[in-house]
């Protein structure tokens, strides 16, 4: 299976994602958005690993398995961030009782 | 001399920065006053005692190195030569002065006037003394600084855009001069420390193609014109010098204008010889239009500062077009003229303080027959008058006389269109004369008082001065001679 | 054409079609469900890609603790399709997409010219991704990583914890 | 006192210069080193003093007239209050130093110097009077349209020092053949245009005139016997360079005539006194000129003396005149001043008539020469100069017999307090009397008695460069006897029947209600316009540019140009913040295109 | 090393220490006194170059004398940043000791993204640096600004986690030794490969979102002002700082050699950089604000070190950073004392409090980069290194004149204090003679520098 159509693949979720971020106003869905592109990135981490994995195995037998464990840690830091995002939009929703990031523009200019 | 450490331009240098940085501590006006002025005739003392070494007047003349940054190659040397020791002098002499013809107004605040005050001395002193391109663009930041303050802190209503503009003007130049020191520092040879080096020799004797000064060139008469200021980089003169304090405006006028000036001797025409040949013609023609400009400008001019201030950018106009012809007898003028213009214009801005402070107006149409009031005042004002319009046997006139010289020598067509500005300029001046000391008096101007002594004696000073270079000059060329040899040489 | 071949048409798809929906459907509560079929067509990605370990992870972790977490949380403050009424101008709409596709469009044609794109890449097999190789990677090359994502964690934690608490006093200007 | 002390170093230095002169009588000229006034490798000007013939003659006209106008001062003035009569000699004894210095200077600077000098003592002493502003104007006038000369004068000398690198007279006059005839030309006429400035010639005449608002005997020492002269010194100085250039000398010839008629027919319809004076003065220095310009150097000289003398004594007459009238100037107000002001009077005639060229009076030795000279050049230039002579002869004895003859015509209390002026006035007049009528024997011209010229015989060594040069050349062709005698005759001839016209036309001269000049009269009454034209070709453009200028290249140009940078940069930060809109999805979106940009450049570029 | 571990130890015993403390204060002694330790620690390890105990991180991280230094000019400037303003910590909220122990763990993510190895250490490096900062944002809860400026952060925050991790993937997927360290990633002068230029590129983003360089900047402004003025004070200094050694380190080890094929892109960065942020900073009336803006524009100063790319870079970045986090420092800690942030909210500030005055004067100038302070010769060695990596003469050309752009707005504050007369009667409050003393020294600390950079970059060739 050629490499390409992993990449594009992923990055086809990835833009997807982006365009998610640009056009939605309601926080959370921005926010899964944002988690939808690091699954991109993961997608394609991994099938990059593969592939050195086809390329250098023989020499390197753990080469690719960094890349899977990368991925591992990405999932870590996403958990990490994913709580913390929460807690702050349900803080704002407990303020001012919306998600939709229109309402925040006390800050311009 | 006094040991290796303890040089004479050390002394010009930390005197007023130590006795400045301590004069903030003075709780008294009156005794911050009296320690500035103590202050600043030591420095004079220690300037003129520098006159007295004048034979190894030498670039290397009375040197001290201090590796200052090793790692690349800048050092805190500093040294005098003829100009250098002539512009000190000028500047060593100037601060007394000023200070005296200052001392009954009572600035508010009088402890850190004053510190600013010796503060810019220092940095006067640092730019005329240092032999390191860094070093050089220290000071030349560091006089501004207290300049900026004094301006915008006692200076007219209008004083804060007007010193802003003055400020934001001059750092932009002296940042252009910034780079172009930067790109010269990186064709220098090195030392046994840094690749590069930063000291007055190693730019001097620099390898720079025609290509790299003809742009180099323009960075740093960015930061000299509108220092100096040659047209049409003056506009923010005027209204400094008539927004800030007279004693300020003094040291605006009479010494921070030969900075750049000076900068065009020690570090402009040395180093890049190429393109201050190839340009030529354009700085001088500028110089030449701002000469006749200014002078027409000035002929319109009410207020006394403004027109002083103008008259002021025509007499700088012709000593940059002389600079620029790099004739040796016009350098020679201009190093004469540095010194001389500086004398006068302080003496004038006096006149016009000891009337602004009886009349409280500067307005000319508003004054009028003071003579009658003021004999003495008078007779200064006329002999400082026509000392600017470059009367024979007044001091100017030995400059004027050369730099015109070399103008000639130079193109024919542009000393005449210069010389038209000794006819303006006897317009203007007779003019303010006219206009201001003769005639009946006014209901205001007969309130006039003959003024006192300390500020006789200030004017007294002024005069034999004006006198003592209109007669007999010789000295001041025996002092500058090496370096306008060393500068001729350089641009041959 | 392979059964693998039709598998990951198939995953692609899939993945691709929820993406979209994520970002096209109004309701909140949707978009979510949609994501975690994304995220299972994504791990089965993982799986045709033999890496069983992260297949597993992704669907624990993502799938199901993060969405949950996600479907908690609008359910909480009871979005829906009303909580973001449609904006008047449209115009960050259209710029969002154009711009999103046109990165795309870029990426895919740098791609296409690259030599990169017509390495191969392994399926079926393949050991890296089982877990006992990831495990003694894990533990042993990456143990300071691993140790140090123990500070996130930590951070996240304190960070949830007084995001969260409830503050005396009322607003204040300016601190 | 003052006045003693002042007239007494004046007296001084006549004495000292009558030693220098018996010196340089006994062939003995020096030139005295002082010390260097400017000395480095491209610029040496030694302060130099040189006595020789020429300024040996002109010291003893200097202090000499200087010492008798000292000593009339000292009565004229001693109405002013002591403090001001202390600055009038101050300033009159520094005129005398600044001229001195002019004519003993060995360099072209030190002439300079004391050329500039004596212009600040003639501004200094015009304004005497300050608190009047028209005073003031009239010196500042004067001033400036010196300074207009001494620009003229400066460029010369640039151009000598920048050609042969020096400004001693011995170094130049020696090296005169390293300069091309460009070189000559240029040089000469800029010197020409710095005497035309000092000595009121065509441009620059308008100053002197108006100069009269000084005390009158100022009028008579710096704008009758000397200041003005120092153009025809400074010419006569470097002769040699004026008879090389073959372009400038028809100019000054023709400049001087043409000032010389000018000047006579404004001075025929002026009624103030001393204004007929200043034109009379004017257009006498137009005939130097005009000796100077066809070469009668010595003839000029020999003028500049004469002229020094009887014009010196008009002005003091005219003074002790007006002392009596109490200060009026007005001679339609005056008349029959004989019988009451004898001794006025009769010098005043003799100055007259010496000036209107009667032989044997000076006036007709000196003007004879020139014209004669004139004549050998160019036939034209004597039959004008004859015209000029002519009404020379006539405004003069208008003048004399408007003043002296016939009823008086002023107020009452004048008639009452006119009486003749105390010694300190007449003793001059007299002494100036004597010399106006004798002081022509100098210069005897040779068709009566061979080497009677002894003036010319004095003065030859510092003309030979010419002589020679003229030789050289090939053309001094000179007059016969007879046509001599046949100029002369007609000249003098002219100026008795001139003298007689004036003299029946205003002797009897009543002042008529109301005399509404018109036509030609009107314009000579008015000065031919002259100042008017100036004033609106010259000074009107020059305030109107420096207003604009003033109030818009510099307001609106350049500092304009300077503000609107900073509003600029204001203006580009309030529209700039906007992009900062506050939407996460504006500022992502920014990101998004920024990140695009990027990706471009990198891959397809 | 040292500074890793015991900065994530401390941050743990300041987070309990949250249940013990009785008293506020204890808090800040206790940080103070850890990030003394810290930082002996720290030096100790550069003075001898090897840490207490060593640790096989397997090549993940890279410790030498340039990025030890770094991190003892990071820990020095917290330790003054405590000093100055640990009392207003206290105001924020109610949990003390756990904003100090985030500020510890934040500091442990400067350490590790200043001296990460591979793009999975950066990766972690940034993100534990970043995290820690979106709480510290909101921490202010009941603020709306601040709970705004938090959430703008976060989102914006991990969309950039999100590029740079695709940038990541592709560097690793381009680049045939198929590694994450940073040195076998370093392909050498030949073109590189489109993945590699597309993570490039991607990387670059991320990083410039990082150090708030235009057009990845817009999160700053607002950040910066909705945040508490203490923690804007950090982030604004210690932790942007981190981010450029962070970003120099990734393109000097990662892609120095092909520099000239992306050197023009930071080319643009920088001269967009500089741009925005000193046009935009002229009209700012809040000073907070019109700081954010001015970091944007040191922003783009710095980002010539990375443009240039060369020892004097290296050199000029640790100056520069430690120079503008000094005058930074010192000015916040002057503001966040301030009744009104707006400029007229200075005015006659000199007639109160000369000494403040004079130290704030000081620290503006030294952020406009007058000589004799450190802000002058950091800019300078910025310059230096510009001009002698040779390429793009215009960019510096443009960045003396955005400089002295820059003269406007700093100036502005110092017209107010010195020139204006006084509004309020009390302008400033909680001045203690401690604080004066601090800021005295603080400005000391400038002027030394701005003689004396060797102080600094002596140790960089340690």
């Amino acid at each position: 299976m050629p490499i390409s159509y992993y990449i594009i693949l992923s990055v086809a979720l990835f833009c997807i994602g982006v365009v998610g971020v640009l056009t939605r106003r309601n926080a959370i869905i921005i926010f899964m958005c944002i988690e939808l592109m690091l699954n991109a990135a993961n997608l394609l981490l991994v099938a990059f690993s593969k592939m050195h994995h086809l390329a250098l195995g023989l020499n390197f037998p753990t080469l690719a398995s960094e890349a899977q464990v990368f991925v591992f840690f990405i999932m870590v830091v996403a958990a990490a961030e994913v709580s913390v995002g929460l807690a702050i939009i349900v803080m704002i929703y407990r303020n001012i009782h919306s998600v939709d990031i229109n309402f925040l523009n006390r800050l311009k200019n | 001399m006094f040991g290796n450490y303890i040089t004479i331009p050390h002394l010009l240098i930390f005197i007023p920065l130590i006795t400045g940085l301590l004069t903030f501590f003075i709780k008294k006006d009156s005794s911050a006053k009296a320690w500035s002025l103590f202050s600043a005739i030591l420095t004079f003392v220690v300037s003129f005692t520098s006159l007295l070494y004048s034979k190894d007047a030498a670039l290397s003349g009375l040197t001290f190195n201090y590796e200052w940054l090793k790692f690349i190659g800048a050092s805190f040397s500093v040294g005098l030569d003829g100009t250098g020791r002539l512009l000190t002098l000028l500047t060593a002499i100037a601060f007394p002065l000023i200070m005296v013809a200052t001392y009954k107004t009572n600035y508010k605040n009088a402890a850190a006037f004053y510190g600013l005050m010796l503060l810019s001395q220092a940095g006067l002193m640092g730019v005329f003394l240092s032999l390191d391109a860094l070093l050089f663009y220290f000071f030349w930041e560091l006089a501004l600084i207290p300049v900026y303050f004094l301006c915008s802190r006692w200076g007219g209503e209008k004083r804060i855009q007007a010193t802003f503009k003055f400020f934001v003007y001059t750092f932009a130049g002296s940042l252009l001069m910034l780079v172009g020191i930067i790109y010269t520092y990186l064709q220098t040879k090195g030392t046994p420390y840094a690749e590069h080096s930063f000291s007055i020799s190693a730019f001097h004797t620099v390898m720079l193609s025609a290509a790299d000064q003809s742009w180099l060139f323009w960075l740093f008469f960015a930061a000299f014109a509108i220092k100096m200021p040659v047209f049409p980089f003056h506009t923010w003169q005027p209204d400094a010098y008539e927004q800030s304090p007279t004693a300020v405006t003094m040291v605006l006028s009479g010494i921070m204008v030969k900075m750049g000036l000076f900068g065009v001797i020690r570090w402009l025409l040395p180093v890049f010889p190429l393109a201050a040949i190839q340009y030529d013609n354009i700085v001088i023609g500028l110089s030449v239009i701002g000469i006749i400009y200014a002078s027409l400008v000035a002929i319109k001019q009410d207020d006394l500062k403004r027109l002083v201030a103008y008259s002021s950018i025509a007499h700088i106009g012709l000593m940059s077009a002389a600079l620029f012809t790099t004739k040796p007898v016009a350098i020679e003028g201009v190093m004469i003229q540095m010194f001389s213009h500086g004398i006068n214009i302080i003496g004038l801005w006096i006149v016009i303080d000891l009337l602004e402070k009886q009349l409280g107006v500067r307005r000319i149409s508003q004054l009028g027959g003071v003579a009658h009031k003021a004999p003495f005042l008078t007779i200064a004002l006329l002999v400082i008058a026509f000392a600017n319009i470059a009367l024979p046997l007044t001091n100017a006139f030995v400059g004027e006389l050369m730099m015109f010289n070399g103008l000639f020598q130079f193109n024919k067509w542009y000393a005449a269109v210069a010389g038209i500005s000794i006819i303006l300029a006897a317009v203007y001046m007779l003019n303010m004369i006219k206009n201001v000391f003769l005639g009946e008096a006014n209901t205001l101007t007969q309130t006039v008082k003959e003024i006192s002594l300390n500020e006789k004696i200030v004017l007294s000073v002024i005069l034999v001065a004006i006198f003592m270079v209109g007669i007999y000059p010789q000295p001041f060329f025996d002092l500058t001679k090496e370096s306008v040899t060393y500068i001729t040489t350089k641009l041959k | 054409m392979s059964v693998t071949q039709i598998l990951f048409w198939f995953l692609s798809l899939l993945a691709i079609g929820g993406a979209v929906m994520v970002v096209a459907s109004r309701n909140p509560v949707h978009s979510i469900l949609y994501l975690i079929i994304t995220f299972f067509a994504i791990s089965g990605h993982y799986v045709l890609l033999n890496a069983q370990f992260l297949a597993i992870v992704n669907i624990i972790v993502y799938a199901g603790a993060i969405m949950v977490l996600f479907l908690f949380v609008v359910m909480l403050m009871n979005l829906n399709a009303e909580s973001e009424p449609p904006s008047k101008s449209k115009y960050l709409l259209y710029s969002g997409v154009i711009a999103g596709c046109s990165l795309l469009l870029i990426m895919v044609a740098a791609i296409k010219k690259s030599d990169a794109a017509s390495q191969l890449t392994q399926l079926k097999d393949g050991e890296v991704g089982l877990i006992s190789n990831l495990g003694k990677t894990l533990f042993t090359d990456f143990v300071f990583p691993f140790e140090i994502s123990s500070v996130l964690f930590l951070s996240a934690m304190i960070g949830a914890v007084i995001i969260s608490k409830k503050e005396t006093g009322t607003e204040t200007e300016n601190l | 006192m003052v006045g003693i002390i002042g007239s007494a170093v004046i007296l001084g230095s006549f004495i000292l210069s009558l030693y220098a002169f018996m010196q340089v009588k006994s062939g003995n000229t020096h030139i005295a080193h002082y010390f260097n006034f400017i000395n480095t490798e491209s610029l040496k000007i030694g302060f130099d003093f040189q006595v020789d013939q020429l300024s040996s003659i002109f010291l003893l006209i200097i202090t000499g007239v200087g010492f008798l106008i000292h000593v009339y001062s000292t009565s004229y003035m001693h109405e002013e209050e002591s403090k001001d009569f202390a600055k009038y000699f101050a300033y009159l004894n520094l005129f005398v130093f600044s001229m001195l210095l002019l004519v003993m200077g060995a360099n072209y600077i030190i002439m300079f110097i004391g050329w500039e000098g004596v212009g600040l003592c003639s501004y200094l002493l015009i304004g005497f009077w300050f608190k009047n502003n028209h005073y003031n104007d009239a010196a500042k006038k004067a001033f400036v349209m010196n300074r207009i000369g001494d620009l003229g004068f400066l460029l010369a000398v640039f151009w000598l020092v920048s050609k042969l690198g020096t400004a001693n007279y011995t170094d130049v006059f020696a090296n005169v053949k390293n300069l091309t005839a460009t070189d000559i030309t240029g040089i000469t006429l800029l010197l020409f245009l710095g005497a035309t400035g000092k000595s009121a010639q065509i441009p620059l005449y308008t100053w002197l005139p108006d100069a009269m608002a000084g005390p009158t005997p100022v009028s008579a020492l710096i704008h009758a016997a000397t200041m003005v002269t120092a153009g025809i010194y400074m010419i006569a100085r470097s002769n040699i360079l004026f008879t090389m250039a073959e372009v400038t000398q028809p100019v000054i010839a023709m400049v001087g005539l043409a000032t010389a008629l000018l000047a006579a027919t404004i001075a025929l319809k002026q009624n103030d006194i001393k204004k007929v004076l200043a034109y009379s003065t004017v257009s006498q220095l137009g005939y130097m000129f005009l000796g100077l310009g066809v070469g009668a150097y010595t003839g000029a000289v020999f003028h500049v003396m004469t002229h020094a003398f009887f014009k010196a004594l008009l002005f003091l007459g005219a003074g002790s005149v007006i002392h009596a009238m109490g200060g009026e100037q007005d001679m339609r107000n005056m008349g029959g001043l004989k019988k009451y002001m004898s001794i006025t009077h009769l010098t005043f005639l003799l100055g007259c008539i010496a000036i209107a060229g009667i032989p044997p009076f000076s006036g007709f030795f000196s003007k004879d020469e020139i014209l004669a000279a004139a004549f050998a050049k160019n036939p034209v230039y004597w039959v004008l100069g004859v015209l000029g002579a002519l009404m020379t002869a006539f405004y003069m004895f208008r003048l004399y017999a408007m003043t002296f003859r016939g009823q008086f015509r002023g107020t009452h209390e004048q008639a009452h307090h006119l009486h003749e002026s105390p010694a300190a006035i007449t003793i001059p007049l007299s002494i100036l009397a004597i010399l106006a009528v004798v002081g022509g024997l100098v210069g005897i011209p040779a068709v009566f008695k061979e080497g009677g010229h002894r003036l010319e015989a004095f003065l030859q060594p510092i003309f030979a460069g010419s002589n020679d040069y003229i030789k050289a050349k090939g053309h001094s062709h000179h007059l016969s006897h007879s046509t001599e005698y046949i100029l002369m005759a007609v000249s003098v001839l002219g100026a008795l029947i001139a003298l007689g016209y004036a003299w029946s036309k205003f002797s009897k001269y009543q002042k008529a209600a109301a005399e509404e000049e018109t036509g030609l009269a009107k314009v000579l009454a008015n000065k031919w316009y002259v100042d008017e034209l100036y004033n609106s070709i010259i000074v009107k453009p020059v305030q109107s540019l420096g207003t604009f200028f003033n109030n818009v290249v510099e307001k609106r140009g350049i500092d304009g140009i300077v503000n609107g940078v900073g509003r600029a940069v204001n203006y580009g930060s309030r529209q700039i913040r906007l992009l900062q809109s506050g939407q996460i999805g504006t500022y992502v979106l920014l990101m998004i295109i920024g990140a695009l940009l990027l990706f471009i450049i990198q891959l397809f570029v | 090393m040292n500074a890793i571990i015991l900065t994530a130890v401390w941050g743990i015993i300041m987070m309990f220490g949250g249940v013990f403390f009785k008293r506020k204060s204890t808090a800040l002694y206790w940080a103070v006194a850890g990030i003394v330790l810290v930082l002996a620690a720290n030096f100790y390890e550069l003075v001898n170059q090897q840490p207490f105990i060593e640790i096989n991180v397997r090549e993940m991280l890279h410790f030498n004398s340039f990025n030890l230094t770094f991190i003892t000019v990071a820990l020095a400037s917290t330790l003054l940043y405590f000093l100055l303003s640990g009392r207003d910590i206290e105001k924020v909220g109610s949990n003390v000791s756990e904003y100090f122990a985030l500020i510890f763990f934040v500091l442990c993510g400067v350490c590790i993204s200043a001296t990460f190895n591979t793009l999975l250490t950066l990766f972690l490096g940034i993100e534990i640096m970043s995290i820690p900062l979106y709480i510290l944002t909101g921490s202010d809860k009941r603020n709306l600004k601040s709970n705004e400026a938090a959430l703008k952060y976060f989102l914006m925050g991990s969309f950039s986690t999100g590029i740079m991790l695709m940038g990541i993937v592709f560097v690793y997927g381009g680049n045939s030794a198929g590694s994450f360290f940073i040195d076998n990633i370093n392909l050498g002068e030949g073109k590189l490969p489109v993945l590699v230029a597309i993570g490039l590129v991607l990387l670059m983003v991320s990083m410039a979102f990082k150090v708030s360089a235009a057009p990845f900047h817009f999160w700053t402004p607002d950040v910066y002002d909705g945040a508490p003025t203490v923690f804007t004070s950090f982030m604004a200094t210690i932790v942007k700082a981190a981010g450029f050694i962070a970003f120099i380190r990734l393109f000097e080890y990662g892609f120095g050699k092909a520099q000239t094929q992306w050197q023009v892109l930071i080319a643009i960065i920088t001269a967009a950089t500089l741009f925005i942020g000193n046009l935009t900073a002229v009209f700012q009336q809040s000073v907070k604000r019109m700081l954010a803006y001015s970091s944007i524009a040191q922003a783009g100063f710095m980002l010539l070190a990375i443009f240039a790319l060369n020892d004097i870079a290296k050199e000029g970045l640790v100056l520069y950073t430690a120079a503008y986090s000094l005058a930074s420092i010192g000015i916040f800690a002057i503001l966040i004392r301030m009744n009104d942030y707006t400029v007229d909210g200075f005015n006659g500030l000199a007639r109160q409090q000369p000494l403040l005055a004079a130290a704030a004067t000081i620290c503006l100038l030294s952020l406009t980069g007058i000589p004799l302070t450190a802000g002058f010769t950091s800019k300078f060695f910025m310059l230096l290194a510009a001009v002698k990596n040779g390429h793009h003469l215009w960019l510096v050309i443009f960045a003396v004149l955005c400089a002295a752009v820059s003269a406007y707005y700093y100036f502005r504050v110092i017209q107010a204090m010195y020139f204006k007369e006084p509004g309020a009667d009390v302008i400033i409050n909680g001045v203690t003679p401690a604080f004066k003393y601090l800021l005295v020294i603080v400005a000391a600390l400038i002027i030394i520098l701005g003689l004396f950079p060797g102080a600094i970059t002596n140790w960089l060739h340690y």
